[in-house]
């Protein structure tokens, strides 16, 4: 299991970085709400199940779709 | 020249870090939190500390952050506020196919986020969560019928009374037992893990719930169909 | 009393509501928005009154029934309760000048407006760091969102740039947060505080460079303050006063809070450091300002500079609360104020101010009234403030720190001045405003409680403002608000007021001259009443003229009767605003009153240091001077006599004299040279000399600071009468000439002897009769011909010939010559020179003296000599006013030629108090002796009387039978006649050929000084603010910057030491034992007991 | 080593990337989606803080939690720190408050001069 929490851990430094490298802004907004979702899971192993559900709520889901909802009204590449 | 300068502030910031990881993971609880730990069952009778700390004794901090959640609806609705006489998108119709699933869905979804805020107390999750549960129901709901308009006074009224609703219970508490937002000595506080238990923690949970979904749903509803005022001040 | 939580839940609950209640209309919106307001400031008032008048104790307050640290609990002290009151009221004004304002009116922003206020409440009444964090964000969203209610194009990018900026700082606060919990096992303030030094580890010392630089973002601290002053430029600024009123005062009450956790001199330093290097920069950033609004923004962020720069000083019991909380409530008031008013004058740069509200008196008053607050002058609150903050400091280890303070305040004069000088060009107005109520209330509103708070503050019984003073200054007041009144009527109110005030003081014993105090009051009163007699003659151009006038007599009262040093600067500084607005009345007044005031507030700057090295020294009253020994004395007289010297306009420092005595009111300029030049020369005699003076041993021996000041008279005298010889502005002329003579009055203080200051008080007196013959005369002939050149004028004698008599009485007294009372004086001064060994210094003043002769001449013979003008043929005498008041000054020069003793008996009184020995050795009224000489002044004049009747009649004797009139204009070429009678001009190019010769000492060195003096600080500015790159991300990394520096350099260590030092002892900095500080900041100690063990591991 | 540090390491390095796309990132929109990401990193730390491993979560659920099951005291040591968790509640609903109001700026901002670009929003200055 540990393994998997130090897997896990790279993976969203990894998908941080992705998201702020990528010039597609729905793949880096789509990114980051990977991040939230892999950090709520670490919520659960950090034993706090509240925190967790709430940043699969709302980091994961809700941001991520306002942050849809605002590339969908502004421009989708980063020039 | 500025870029590198950045990067080499992130390199010492980096280092920094570094420095703070060992302090920062060290073991054990701050001694209000072992407070909190030892004697919340006692204070509340809600089995779920979080709960009790987020709706009793940091209850003044909940308050707030409702207020912040309904501050950036009324926010954004008066960032994005639309010139006179334009109107607000009104997108293609979505597929009927679609559609029917949203409404059979849709139910569903309200009952999962009910059902969460009111165990509050009890499990993880509670108004927040079950709030934002409601929310992506409603998103749904806006998704699917995109020609249709959310019902808007429902989600007003909802919204205000609750809010409001929750001061007055911070109130009744000052009054009954002589502080803002007390628990002890307003309502029985009942057996410790009943649905029926931890005083006005289920009552302000199931109120904040009901204010954060409508807020959400108002949030989402403002971003999605307000048309940006054009050349807003141009 | 109202519960204080209710000032949190009641907004709350109402913002809640509003979106309800604005279904039953707008109207209804608007009546619970202010219902609201009114509830929140009235519960807040009436807390701060009980508070103030201790009726009750301050109020801690829990929540949910948990008392601290396991409940967040809230605390209602004055401080809080002074900070709610002016939320709540600038809510009020906020609200009522919104509603026009607003592009869409739109319930939402009622709502924000609303809840900004409730999270106002909660960040001052807070005692919960993370429940501080909540409120801030509130406070935060509702000012992000609400910065964009008006039609501002900018105020888009500009609330942009400061939400990002926001968004990080709100990010270090939760790391601050998050580490410090860790660290003490607790979020009450007041908990964490008593924890901390014990386990003061690298995370706890991180965690507050994280607070810190926080706190430095919301407080636009330098170098972080970039996006805030953007806003205050782009942003409705209507908004921006709300936001001053209410957040800003909240969050740098919210920094006092967590103070305590900001232990150890490091902190200290730092904290006082940014505070006074953003108080510092942003004045200096700001003279280069064109733009008015950011120039506003700069003042903003330089103003809570400073009030930072205090908050370690009010910890340590340095500055007082009262005195931080004076600052603040001024520079709400004040700020606010203006704020408005760039809203109701639409310009955006300071050039488009030319005329502002020339139409409205009444917003002109009150604008010019908010920049004296903002500038910190008497009476508003603001100067009580710095006062007391400055004296706390003198009497501190941190006195140094009083340098930067007055530079920085200096500043402020430029850029605010000139904004005030902008106002009052151009005659014309540029439109008609019609200003809406709700528009001009707010400003009036917050100007009226300025002025009701500090002229409460003036009534303090040890200020020793008498009520003779006070009776002038509140007629003058009364004049001022009936500026609608015909000038006719207020010029003579004015008289009577004059008139019946000079009586009072007869009669209370005012104006005993042998005192000195009576001596320069008498002074006053001749000059007052003298002039105003002129005055009727002489309409004045401006309205708010008599009032301002009377207005000044009344602050030289308080500076002339006063023992304390408060009163006396109170006095001083008002002094310095009324004469600078009367001054800036002239034709050409902006521009030179402009030069007046910067150098009148770098005089009364200097005179402030004097004052506060005095106070450093123990002395609170001006009798108390006496005690002061060593530095400290020395000190204390030279900063005191440098700032006099500048005020008296001494050679170096003069430049601003000759353009305000031409510039000012021609009616007024009299007074000025007459009356207002002899206050300082008052403040040498009576306050500076108090001080025991102390030599200065320098390696070439002994140095006297009064023979630098007696050389400095000498030179002004000479170099000030050389510069008006070639002068072709009457009034220029007659003004450097006042500098000359004021030069020897400096030069006689100078000497510190009896003889010496006998001269000087002397010489003032009799200065004031033949200056204020001159300058009433002048005036005289301005209004009838319309001109000041000396050049376009001649021939006068014929159609003025009773000016004519009182110029030549003038010049003959100025000279110096007998018969007539000017040599009576310079006779003393000589002698003075003589007796203390100042051979050298007595020369310079001797050939001084015959260097007036050329100018004397040039002005009379230029105006009424030679031919007369063809435009001046219909020109008649002076009003009678004016006639009038130049007999009444002939005949004071007369009976002082006659019998000089009548007043040199009393001033010998005065001198001897002070030195206990006489000047003379005999006086009496006509007869005076010295130890050097003998001088009968009736016999003098008997002589020159009886000779002059002889000669008279020898020439009507001897007059021969047949002779032709010749008229002026009768001129004769080798006996032929031209046709037409031609003019000859003779006064052009007066003294050219002495020009030529003189023409190397003459070069404007000292103007060419001055110059480049501004232009390398405007050029320091310039340089300075283009840190402020408008790029949203260089800002970021600026934050970013100032938390690595102070992490690498102000607390170096190495990071990894820290976990393993949990004692602290090798932590970031060793923790300095602290006091008791949870009781200072008035916070509820957390209750023993709750906490099984209390330990945080 | 500690499976801890490993959890705030993360958390720190969240927020430094985070902060690098504030910094080296022109598109506002981007700006906002790394603080953002920064607050994430935030909170992480902060459970991160009130976490030590082999603790339970703060829900007393079971009486074997119980210390004195008559004075309803729970046996500290056995559960996490509950307070991080309620900050954090309380942060991310924050977080998401600003970041509502950022985007809906971000949209304005758009409509009005049609770029998302940082370097034309600098026409303040000095």
């Amino acid at each position: 299991m540990i393994y998997l929490d130090v897997f896990l851990c790279v993976l969203t430094v990894i998908c941080a970085v992705a998201a702020m490298v990528t010039r597609k802004l729905v793949a880096a907004a789509i990114l980051a709400g990977v991040v939230s979702l892999i950090v709520s899971y670490l919520f659960v192993r950090m034993k706090a199940p509240d925190v967790a559900m709430t940043e699969a709520a709302i980091g994961a889901a809700l941001s991520t779709v306002i942050f849809l909802i605002a590339i969908r009204r502004t421009e989708e590449e980063e020039r | 020249m500025k870029q590198v300068l950045a990067i080499l502030a992130l390199l010492v910031l980096a280092f920094l870090f570094a420095g703070l990881v060992p302090m920062a993971s060290k073991p054990g609880n701050g001694a209000v939190g072992d407070y909190y730990a030892t004697h919340g069952i006692a204070d509340n009778r809600g089995s779920n500390l979080v709960t009790s700390i987020v709706v009793n004794y940091r209850g003044l901090d909940t308050l707030g952050e409702v207020t912040v959640l309904f501050l950036s609806v009324m926010g954004v609705g008066f960032i994005l506020r639309r010139r006179e006489g334009t109107p607000k998108y009104s997108p293609v119709p979505a597929s009927p196919i679609l559609n029917t699933g949203a409404n059979l869905l849709f139910g569903s979804i309200l009952l999962l986020g009910a059902y969460i805020f009111v165990h509050g107390h009890l499990t993880p999750g509670g108004g927040f969560q079950g709030g934002s549960v409601i929310a992506s129901g409603v998103l749904l709901l806006i998704l699917a019928r995109r020609d249709r308009e959310l019902s808007h006074d429902l989600l007003a009224w909802l919204e205000s009374l609750s809010g409001f609703g929750y001061a007055l219970v911070g109130l009744v508490g000052l009054v009954v037992a002589g502080s803002f937002l007390a628990n002890k000595g307003v309502l029985p506080l009942g057996t410790w893990n009943r649905l029926f238990s931890a005083g006005v923690i289920p009552i302000i949970y199931i109120l904040i719930g009901l204010k954060v979904g409508a807020e959400l749903s108002t949030l989402l509803d403002i971003m999605i169909r307000e048309p940006a005022p054009e050349g807003g001040g141009h | 009393m109202v519960d204080p939580i209710l000032l949190i839940a009641v907004p709350l609950g109402i913002a809640f509501l509003l979106p309800l209640v604005d279904r039953l209309g707008r109207a209804a919106s608007r009546w619970v928005h202010f219902l609201t307001l009114v509830f929140y400031t009235g519960a807040a008032a009436s807390w701060a009154l009980a508070l103030h008048k201790g009726t009750v104790a301050a109020k801690d307050i829990i929540t949910a029934s948990w008392p601290p640290p396991v409940g967040i609990n809230l605390h209602m002290g004055l401080a809080e309760a002074v900070i709610l009151s002016l939320a709540g009221i600038t809510g009020i004004c906020a609200a009522l000048y919104l509603v026009p304002r607003e592009e869409k009116p739109s319930i939402r922003s009622i709502v924000l407006q609303v809840l900004l206020l409730a999270g106002t409440a909660g960040l001052t009444l807070t005692r919960d760091i993370f429940n501080m964090f909540v409120f801030l964000e509130i406070t935060s969203i509702s000012t992000f969102a609400i910065v964009l209610l008006g039609k501002e194009k900018k105020a888009l990018e500009a609330g942009f740039k400061y939400m990002i900026l926001g968004g990080i700082a709100s990010v270090l606060l939760l790391l601050g947060i998050a580490f410090l919990y860790k660290t003490t096992g607790t979020l009450n303030m007041a908990d964490m505080a008593a924890k901390l030094p014990a386990l003061f580890t690298g995370g706890a010392a991180a965690a507050l460079v994280f607070l810190f630089v926080c706190m430095v973002i919301e407080l636009k601290g330098f170098p972080l303050n970039g996006p805030a002053i953007d806003l205050y430029e782009g942003v409705e600024p209507g908004v921006m006063a709300l936001i001053v009123g209410t957040t800003l005062n909240a969050v740098l009450f919210a920094f006092w809070k967590i103070l305590p956790l900001f232990g150890g001199a490091a902190w200290e330093g730092v904290i006082m450091t940014s505070g006074m290097a953003t108080f510092v920069l942003g004045n200096l950033f700001a003279t280069r300002q064109k733009k008015v609004r950011r120039m506003l923004g700069y003042s903003s962020s330089a103003q809570v500079g400073l009030l930072v720069f205090m908050l370690p000083l009010l910890r340590n019991h340095v500055v007082t609360l009262a005195a931080l909380g004076l600052l603040l409530l001024n520079h709400t008031l004040a700020k606010a104020s203006l704020l408005w008013f760039t809203g109701i004058h639409e310009e955006e740069e300071i050039g488009g101010w030319r005329g502002a509200f020339a139409n409205n008196p009444l917003l002109r008053i009150l604008f010019g009234a908010s920049v004296l607050a903002i500038a910190g002058l008497p009476p508003f609150p603001g100067f009580w403030g710095k006062w007391y903050a400055l004296a706390g400091m003198a009497r501190s280890p941190y006195a140094w720190w009083i340098l930067p303070l007055l530079l920085g305040s200096l500043l402020e004069f430029v850029y605010y001045f000139r904004w005030l000088k902008e106002s009052a060009r151009g005659v014309e107005p540029a439109r008609s405003e019609v200003v809406p109520f709700s528009l001009s209330a707010p400003p009036a509103i917050f100007t009226a409680i300025g002025l009701v708070l500090g002229i409460r503050a003036l009534y303090g019984p040890a200020l020793g403002v008498s009520s003779q003073a006070w009776l002038w200054m509140w007629a003058g007041g009364i004049l001022l608000a009936a500026a609608f009144l015909p000038e006719r009527v207020q010029a003579g109110l004015s008289f009577l007021a004059v008139l019946l005030g000079s009586i009072l003081l007869y009669s209370s014993g005012a104006l005993a001259l042998h005192t000195l105090s009576g001596f320069f009051t008498s002074l006053v009163v001749i000059g007052a009443l003298v002039f105003s007699l002129a005055r009727l003659g002489i309409p004045a151009l401006h309205r708010n003229y008599h009032g301002l006038f009377l207005l000044l007599a009344g602050s030289l009262l308080i500076v002339l009767k006063t023992d304390s040093l408060l009163g006396f600067f109170a006095g001083w500084e008002l002094m310095t605003w009324t004469s600078y607005f009367l001054v800036r009345q002239g034709k050409k007044g902006p521009a030179a009153s402009y030069l007046y005031i910067l150098f009148s507030g770098a005089a009364g700057f200097l005179v402030l240091g004097g004052l506060m090295t005095a106070v450093a020294g123990g002395a609170v009253t001006i009798s108390g001077l006496g005690a002061l020994r060593g530095n400290t004395a020395l000190w204390a007289w030279i900063l005191l006599a440098a700032g006099l010297a500048v005020k008296v306009g001494s050679w170096g420092a003069h430049i601003w004299a000759p353009e305000s005595y031409s510039e000012a009111p021609d009616v007024f300029t009299p007074f000025l040279s007459g009356v207002i030049s002899k206050i300082p020369v008052f403040a040498f005699l009576a306050v500076a000399a108090k001080i025991a003076l102390p030599g200065v041993t320098t390696t070439l021996g002994t140095l006297d600071p009064a023979w630098v000041l007696g050389w400095i008279g000498g030179l002004t005298a000479f170099g000030m009468t050389l510069l008006a010889v070639f002068q072709d502005d009457m009034k220029k002329l007659l003004a450097y000439s006042s500098l000359g003579q004021v030069g020897y009055i400096v030069l006689g203080f100078a000497m510190m002897s009896s003889l010496g200051w006998t001269a000087a008080l002397y010489h003032s007196l009799n200065h004031l009769l033949f200056k204020g013959l001159l300058f009433v005369t002048i005036a005289g002939v301005i209004y009838r011909t319309g001109t000041r050149s000396l050049s376009d004028l001649g021939g006068l004698i014929t159609r003025m010939p009773f000016s004519f008599f009182a110029v030549l009485i003038g010049i003959i007294t100025l000279s110096g010559v007998p018969p007539l009372s000017g040599f009576a004086g310079k006779w003393l001064l000589y002698q003075a020179g003589i007796q203390k060994g100042w051979y050298l210094l007595t020369a310079l003043a001797m050939f001084a003296s015959i260097l007036a002769f050329p100018y004397l001449f040039k002005l009379i013979h230029s105006i009424f000599l030679g031919q007369l003008k063809r435009e001046h043929r219909e020109i008649r005498e002076a009003p009678k006013a004016v006639v009038l008041s130049q007999w009444i000054l002939i005949a004071g020069i007369m009976l002082l030629s006659v019998a000089p003793g009548t007043v040199l008996v009393p001033i010998q009184e005065a001198v001897k108090a002070f030195f206990g020995k006489a000047a003379f050795t005999t006086a009496t009224a006509t007869e005076l002796a010295t130890d050097l000489g003998y001088f009968h002044a009736m016999g003098v004049m008997s002589m020159v009387v009886v000779l002059a009747v002889i000669v008279l009649a020898g020439i009507l004797f001897f007059l021969p039978k047949h002779t032709t009139k010749v008229k002026q204009l009768d001129i004769v070429y080798s006996g032929e006649v031209p046709p037409p009678p031609e003019e000859i001009q003779y006064a052009q190019n007066f003294f050219r050929p002495f020009e030529r010769a003189y023409s190397p000492v003459l070069l404007p060195r000292v103007k060419a000084f001055w110059k480049s003096f501004s232009e390398s600080v405007l050029s320091l500015a310039e340089a300075g603010r283009r840190l402020y790159t408008g790029d949203g991300q260089t800002y970021i990394l600026y934050a970013l910057g100032v938390v690595l520096f102070l992490v690498l350099f102000i607390f170096p260590a190495p990071a990894s030491s820290s976990s393993k030092a949990p004692g602290g002892k090798t932590g970031y900095i060793v923790p300095v034992p602290r006091k008791a500080r949870p009781a200072e900041v008035g916070v509820q100690a957390p209750r023993p007991g709750i906490l099984p063990g209390g330990k945080a591991k | 080593m500690d499976i801890t540090m490993v959890y705030i390491g993360t958390a720190l390095a969240l927020v430094l990337v985070g902060l690098g796309g504030v910094l080296l990132k022109r598109n506002i929109l981007k700006m906002v989606l790394a603080l953002d990401i920064v607050e994430t990193g935030v909170n992480l730390l902060l459970i991160g803080i009130g976490y030590t491993p082999g603790r339970e979560a703060p829900i007393v659920d079971k009486t074997s939690f119980f210390a004195d099951r008559a004075k309803e005291t729970v046996n500290a040591a056995n559960l996490v720190d509950p307070v991080p968790q309620a900050l954090v509640l309380t942060a991310i609903v924050i977080g998401l408050g600003t970041t509502a109001l950022m985007l809906s700026y971000v949209i304005r901002l758009y409509a009005q001069k049609k770029t998302l670009d940082i370097r034309e929003f600098g026409r303040l200055k000095w």
